[in-house]
């Protein structure tokens, strides 16, 4: 049953993500791409972090993605006059597919020797995983997290400065 | 105060910081805070002038870890000896001087000017005072690139081809010593010398072919910087294309770091391959006296003749240093002053007529004399000195120069050499009579303004240094003196190990033996019996390849 | 009074300081004027102390040397800044002050209305203060600084009318000339000082250490070398033989600059240098001879071209050459003192006969100032019958020229009978001898043959000058008559200081009084000197006679061709045009020196510029930019600009490094 | 629960896409949708590592790439629209002022 649902979940990902690079439109490319994202969020779920699905959901889906149509319609972008040269994309592909080979073999080759921690399925679930997160960012990674709201502010920053027309 | 060394140096550094804090639009404002930064600088170089004690010892020493990245261990090290003492004060006293010259000369982007003034303050001030190989490499590089950009942007017509002749050249010459630094810490390395310290590598003892090439990379970036024939053609056209405030500083202390290279580094680093390239670095060095003075002489632009004065003016430098006796190389260092003041206030001169005329070339002037009479004093006080007029300061560090290589094996280059202060007195002197004598023809120059107050305010300080060092040369000479004796002592015993070593040192030096065999050769015969000239067959010289007044 | 000696070329300094820092704000021609004679008139006072104290101390006593401070000490090289008063030095710092004293009252009538007038006092007096270091100066160091500090002030006074292009190339001619000297000086420095260094371990530039260490330099060899050098500094200052065509043209300078500088003192500055260090140079009989016949040689070549010269001043100006070839004819031959004696009168006589001409020159530019004219104030073929209008300057003109050619009773007689006598007489040049003392004779003929010339042209005959002018002429002021009255005296009577000793009226104080400083050269000389028979004093007598003809004649002549029988110079050039043409242009040497050594300088320096500076070291320097620009020509096609390319270049690399690693 | 692998091939797949069409697309949004693609290709191969091996670094890794990605997404999309502005294009190849 869940492998059923994976394979569903996982065939809706791929086409989705194909729609994203060969719709002509942006905007139905934009949409793909947000069905990408919540398969990903689905993956999450079923890997037993469902803080990190929501924060998926919220952030990509809903943030970025806002922000994406809303430029899309900002520049009020028409569909692809021009079309893709073909060269472009035969390179595209083999490039692709290469780089498909060494990252399956890289990443697949590469688990075995990994070093385990202490968080197993039970522990996650016994405690939930929203306060093992949070204990491990508020905690370990407090300085990184503290950068991160810097980072923010100076893109806030850098966003408003580089959208004024004139500075 | 034991860091005052550091304060001095980078002083200009936190005046650029205050620099950032001004306007740019306030030009007033940002000159006189430069100015003044560069008169606090020169202030405070005058605590080390007072507390330096006349002796042999590097003083203000400063010795702090810097950077380790593994093998590399590079230490903040700083500390200045006779050598580098004038050095520093005469880079902190030109630098006010250069500053006020750009006061109407340099109307854009002022702020920016005075920032690349400051910068390259503190990089030759820098590159002075280090006694660890890598930080001297670094001061060497951040001098190049306010000068780079002062030309690039400040400059004249042909300014972009003249920066970027001046930049490669002076980075060719870097990096290969950059490489055979490098060489030379690993050689350090296996010596058991764990960082860059100068000091350490004096006691290096290398075999005769590494010094060969580790001098040759040295020497050629040196080289370059004196500038030596035939590595020179950046020199005229930087000088040309440069604003007056760049074209002094490139004279009065630029220059200064090939031939302090030398002295400092090249020399007694590798001092058997010093000896061994003695004749070819004197020939070229007496070739650059003759052949600028040659090119100076028809040169049509005032600022081009300048320039290749100071080739030939360094020239004598490097007979000097390559005499290997004292008074060669206090002459040496002497000069290397007096070229800073005497060529430095010919550069002033020129962009005085320039800001009035806006040309430069000599066609178009003649009989200033008459309009600008002030004017016309302070160019012949100038010109005098630069042609080594005993009683100014050129005489002083020419004639020592002479002398010293004259006593050395170097002593038909010497002949050949003095032929030189014939050919300077051409060329000044011509240059002088076609811009000063004759009618006042040209109705341009009929209205010329003579000097205003801050003009004499700047030549003032130069003229009273012309005749103070010309008149009065004993306490330059005096700090000097130890560290040069030191020095000097260095460099013999290391070539007395050198003859040791199977080399070709001797044999590659016909120097001495035509040299001394023309007087040396007559000595014996026909002394008068009523004299006791017994004691006259002194000991044969010419042979070693050490100064015969060394030996005693 | 010794110990004072530092006041002497102080007080110069002192008004150069005052004239030319304030004298343009004075303004006052008599207060600056005054300023200046005044503070040489103190140097002279302080000299003639000094003078005055020497003549009380016995003769070996009379050296002093005083230091005023340390100069250049480096190593082993010390210079101080220090004088050294002997007898010889106390005669040249006599002539000095004095003539230069009555020369700057002179100039105060002679430069009245110039522009610049305190400029000229400024460098006169500077003058003054580098001739007095150079003559006091008690090492070659300091000895040098006064050496071109004359050049300096030459250059300067050359230059006075810079506005004129022949003034300022005149100047340049002789600072570079000059230099030229000073080259030699230097290297013959450098030698003596090197070998007193490296053989006996005695560094020094000392005049008194070297004389004291001097017997161990060695006969020729080494000497030779050095002392040649050093004469070749000689002739330049003192404008002999190859190096004297910027006298001539230093005319172009106010005739004080020309009596002053290029007649009384600067230019005797080669002699008293031989002089200085006589020790030196007679250890070397091969440059004895060199002196010799360089002297002999340039005397007579100078008489021949004066002889056809018609500016007033360039005559006087090969006269002066001419008589400082007597004087290293001297030098030569071995008469120190003879040789200085000369120079002493010659300062008299030659000075008065400047400053005459001078007065001349004043008074004819006034005259033709007034009528508007614009002929040439300087050329004697529009003077004539100036002895009415100007009797005190004929007069003491008349006396100078007649000492200059020889006669007996004048000073100039003594000097140059004592010179052509020991021309003959010296044991040092053998067969040489007759042939110098022949030049001499010839030489001496032709100056009382020009300088006659010039007096018959200039005060006899008719007055040539513009008639309208003629009214005009008078004679000059006080203060310029003044100094041609002392200096006249002193032409007349100066010789008898050192009259022959066969003349036998009056011991020669002259002699004796250089004894001491000359006695070691002649002790050396007398090592290799030849002693044959002394000539008897027949022949003395028989030469001095022969020479009073030979001056006689050459007036004779003068008088014969420009007084009596004024046609006859004009058939004398019909017949030898070519002669009349080479003598008239100088023998072309001013050509000779321009087609030899300045233009293919000019040539070479533009060769080398454009031809191996711009072509092919810049050539070479650009070619390998060339070469790395055209590579990068190519190269940078690679860069696009478009991001797609770079992205896959990017991704590619990736891949293919990724795909190394992994699958190798 | 499914093996590790399969979340590993599924993200390298979605990876290869984003970077085809980063490769392939002209229009700037899109490739810059690709390169957020290629992302969570990789957030999800953190996240699945983070679980199988019990470690919660992983997912603390992908709370910041998403904060990177936000930030990127924010100033990038100026970018865009400055762009935009100047060459009233979004096309890649009409962004080619980056040579010589």
């Amino acid at each position: 049953m869940e492998t059923l649902f994976f394979l569903i979940i996982t065939l809706i990902a791929i086409i989705s993500a194909i729609l994203v690079i060969t719709c002509k439109n942006p905007i139905n490319s934009a949409l793909a791409l947000i069905m990408t994202f919540f398969c990903l969020a689905t993956y999450y779920v079923m890997l037993d972090a469902p803080f990190m699905a929501a924060v998926q959901v919220m952030v990509y889906a809903g943030a970025i993605m806002v922000l994406m149509v809303f430029t899309i319609m900002l520049l009020n972008v028409r569909v692809d006059a021009t079309k893709t040269h073909s060269h472009k994309v035969v390179f595209g592909l083999i490039i692709g597919f290469f780089s498909f080979i060494n990252i399956a073999y890289v990443l697949v080759k590469s688990q075995a020797a990994l070093p385990t921690g202490p968080y197993s399925g039970e522990m996650i679930k016994k405690i939930g995983h929203t306060e093992l997160v949070g204990r491990e960012i508020f905690t370990n990674f407090l300085l990184p997290f503290e950068i991160t709201s810097i980072l923010l502010l100076v893109a806030i920053v850098g966003a408003v400065i580089l959208a004024k027309k004139k500075i | 105060m034991s860091n005052v060394l550091s304060l001095t140096t980078f002083l200009p550094i936190l005046g650029v910081l205050l620099l950032l804090f001004i306007p740019k639009d306030s030009k007033g404002v940002l000159r006189n805070v430069t100015l003044a930064v560069t008169v606090v600088t020169f202030l405070v170089s005058l605590i080390i002038l007072n507390g330096f004690q006349t002796n042999a010892e590097f003083q203000f020493v400063e010795n702090v870890p810097w950077i380790a990245a593994g093998p590399f261990v590079m230490r903040y090290n700083i500390g200045i000896d006779g050598i580098s003492l004038w050095l520093v004060i005469l880079t902190t006293f030109i630098m006010p001087i250069a500053v006020l010259s750009t006061y109407t000369a340099v109307e854009e982007k002022v702020k920016e000017y005075m920032i690349c003034l400051l910068l390259l303050e503190t990089g030759m001030l820098g590159a002075f005072i280090s006694l660890d190989l890598f930080l001297f490499y670094i001061f060497w590089e951040v001098m190049l690139i306010p000068m780079y950009f002062m030309i690039g942007i400040w400059g004249g017509k042909n300014k972009i081809y003249a920066a970027v002749k001046f930049f490669i050249y002076t980075m060719v010459g870097s990096l290969l010593m950059l490489v055979a630094l490098v060489y030379l810490y690993f050689q350090g390395l296996n010596a058991g010398i764990t960082d860059f310290g100068l000091l350490h590598f004096f006691s290096l003892k290398l075999d005769m072919a590494t010094q060969i090439w580790l001098f040759l990379a040295f020497a050629f970036a040196f080289a370059i910087k004196v500038p030596m024939f035939p590595l020179h053609t950046w020199l005229p056209d930087a000088h040309t294309e440069a604003p007056t405030a760049g074209s002094v500083i490139l004279a009065a202390v630029l220059l200064k770091m090939g031939t302090y290279g030398y002295v400092r580094f090249a020399i007694p680093l590798f001092p058997e391959a010093a000896h061994k390239f003695a004749p070819l670095i004197a020939t070229l060095a007496v070739i650059g006296i003759i052949y600028a003075a040659l090119v100076a002489m028809v040169q049509e632009d005032v600022k081009k003749l300048v320039a290749y004065s100071s080739v030939a003016h360094l020239g004598f430098v490097m007979l000097g240093v390559f005499a290997f006796n004292v008074e060669g190389i206090s002459g040496g260092m002497l000069q290397m002053i007096n070229h800073g003041i005497s060529t430095g206030a010919l550069f002033l001169i020129v962009g005085f007529i320039y800001e009035r005329r806006h040309t430069r070339l000599i066609t178009d002037f003649g009989g200033l004399s008459k309009q600008m009479p002030i004017f016309a004093t302070v160019f012949m006080i100038v010109t005098f000195s630069s042609v080594g007029l005993p009683g100014t300061n050129g005489f002083v560090g020419e004639f020592l120069i002479l002398l010293g290589a004259f006593e050395s094996q170097l002593r038909w280059w010497t002949i050949i050499a003095t032929s030189g202060v014939i050919l300077s007195a051409v060329y000044m002197l011509w240059v002088f009579q076609r811009v000063m004598f004759g009618e006042l023809d040209n109705p341009k120059n009929q209205k010329l303004p003579d000097l205003n107050a801050r003009e004499i305010a700047i030549m003032v300080p130069l003229l009273v240094m012309i005749f103070f060092m010309g008149l009065y040369p004993k306490p330059f000479i005096d700090k000097m003196d130890p560290a040069i004796k030191k020095l000097v002592a260095q460099i013999r015993v290391s070539s007395v190990n050198a003859s040791v070593i199977p080399s070709p040192n001797q044999t590659m030096m016909p120097t001495g033996n035509p040299g001394s065999s023309m007087p040396a050769g007559h000595q014996v015969e026909s002394a008068p019996a009523g004299h006791p000239a017994a004691e006259a067959p002194a000991a044969p010289h010419g042979a070693p390849a050490v100064n015969p007044h060394e030996q005693k | 009074m010794f110990d004072n000696v530092w006041l002497i070329p102080l007080f110069p300094l002192i008004g150069f300081l005052i004239n030319g820092l304030f004298g343009k704000k004075i303004k006052n021609e008599a207060v600056i004027g005054g300023i200046g004679t005044l503070m040489i008139f103190l140097s002279f006072l302080v000299s003639c102390g000094i003078l005055m104290q020497m003549i009380g101390l016995p003769p070996e006593q009379r050296v002093f040397e005083k230091v005023l401070f340390p100069w250049i000490h480096s190593g082993n090289f010390k210079a101080d800044m220090a004088f050294l008063v002997d007898p010889l030095s106390v005669i040249m710092i006599m002539v000095v002050t004095g003539v230069g004293s009555l020369i700057h009252l002179y100039s105060i009538g002679y430069m009245h209305g110039e522009e610049g007038f305190y400029r000229f006092f400024a460098y006169l007096n500077l003058f003054c203060m580098s001739m007095l270091l150079l003559v006091l100066g008690s090492n070659m160091l300091v000895m040098f600084i006064g050496w071109e500090g004359v050049g300096l002030c030459s250059y300067l006074l050359i230059g006075y009318y810079f506005h004129k292009k022949s003034a300022g190339d005149a100047a340049k001619k002789a600072f570079v000339m000059n230099r030229v000297g000073d080259f030699g000086f230097l290297i013959g420095l450098f030698t003596l000082y090197w070998w007193f260094g490296s053989n006996h371990n005695i560094w020094t530039v000392n005049f008194v250490e070297i004389k004291a260490a001097s017997h161990l330099l060695p006969y020729s060899g080494v000497v030779t070398f050095a002392t040649l050098c050093f004469f070749v500094g000689a002739t330049g200052k003192s404008a002999q033989i190859p190096l004297f065509t910027w006298l001539p043209d230093a005319m172009e300078g106010p005739t004080p600059v020309s009596a002053l500088i290029h007649a009384a003192t600067m230019v005797t500055a080669g002699v008293y240098m031989i002089g200085r260090m006589s020790f030196v140079f007679v250890k070397s009989p091969e440059t004895m001879m060199v002196i010799a016949v360089v002297g002999a040689a340039t005397a007579i070549f100078a008489a021949t071209i004066g002889t056809a010269q018609n500016d007033i001043k360039r005559v006087l100006a090969y006269s002066t050459v001419s008589q400082l070839g007597f004087m290293f004819l001297a030098m030569g031959v071995g008469a120190f003192s003879a040789g200085i004696f000369h120079l002493m009168t010659h300062a008299f006589f030659k000075a008065c006969l400047f400053l005459g001409s001078g007065s001349v020159i004043h008074s004819m530019h006034h005259a033709l100032h007034k009528i508007h004219a614009h002929d040439d104030a300087q050329d004697m073929r529009n003077m004539g019958g100036l002895r009415k209008a100007m009797p005190i300057t004929f007069l003491t003109f008349l006396v100078s020229t007649i000492a200059i050619s020889g006669i007996p009773g004048f000073s100039g007689f003594f000097s140059k009978d004592e010179i052509l006598w020991m021309a003959f007489a010296n044991p040092y040049h053998g067969n040489l001898n007759i042939v110098l003392w022949a030049i001499g004779a010839i030489a001496a003929c032709f100056t009382a043959f020009y300088m006659f010339r010039l007096v018959f042209m200039t005060f006899f005959g008719e007055c040539r000058i513009n008639p309208k002018a003629k009214g005009y002429l008078h004679e000059s002021p006080l203060v310029i008559t003044i100094p041609l009255m002392v200096l006249g005296t002193l032409a007349a009577v100066g010789g008898y200081l050192g009259m022959p000793k066969i003349l036998g009226m009056l011991p020669n104080y002259f002699e004796h009084w250089l004894d001491p400083v000359f006695e070691l050269a002649n002790e050396y000389g007398s090592t290799y000197a030849h002693h044959g028979a002394h000539p008897s004093h027949a022949i003395e007598w028989g030469l001095m006679g022969l020479s009073v003809v030979i001056a006689l004649v050459g007036i004779a002549i003068a008088f014969t061709m420009y007084v009596k029988n004024t046609e006859l110079p004009g058939k004398f050039v019909a017949t030898f045009p070519t002669l009349h043409r080479v003598v008239y242009n100088k023998w072309y040497v001013d050509e000779l020196y321009d087609y030899i050594f300045v233009n293919p300088c000019k040539a070479f320096g533009q060769f080398l510029w454009k031809g191996f500076d711009v072509l092919v070291i810049d050539g070479v320097v650009n070619g390998v930019a060339n070469v790395v620009m055209g590579f990068s020509g190519i190269f940078r096609y690679l860069q696009s600009g478009l991001i797609y390319n770079y992205a896959f270049s990017m991704v590619l690399g990736v891949v293919v490094m990724l795909g190394y690693f992994i699958f190798k | 629960m499914e093996n590790l692998n399969s979340y590993l091939i599924v993200s390298a797949i979605l990876f290869t896409i984003g970077t085809i069409g980063v490769l392939t697309r002209k229009n700037v949004i899109v490739i810059f949708m690709c390169i957020e693609l290629m992302l969570n290709a990789v957030n999800l191969t953190f996240v699945a590592f983070s679980r199988y091996l019990g470690n919660l670094d992983g997912q603390v890794f992908v709370f910041f790439i998403m904060t990177v990605a936000a930030a990127e997404a924010a100033v990038g999309l100026a970018l865009i629209i400055a762009f935009f502005n100047n060459k009233e294009s979004i096309d890649v190849e009409d962004i080619n002022i980056m040579k010589w």
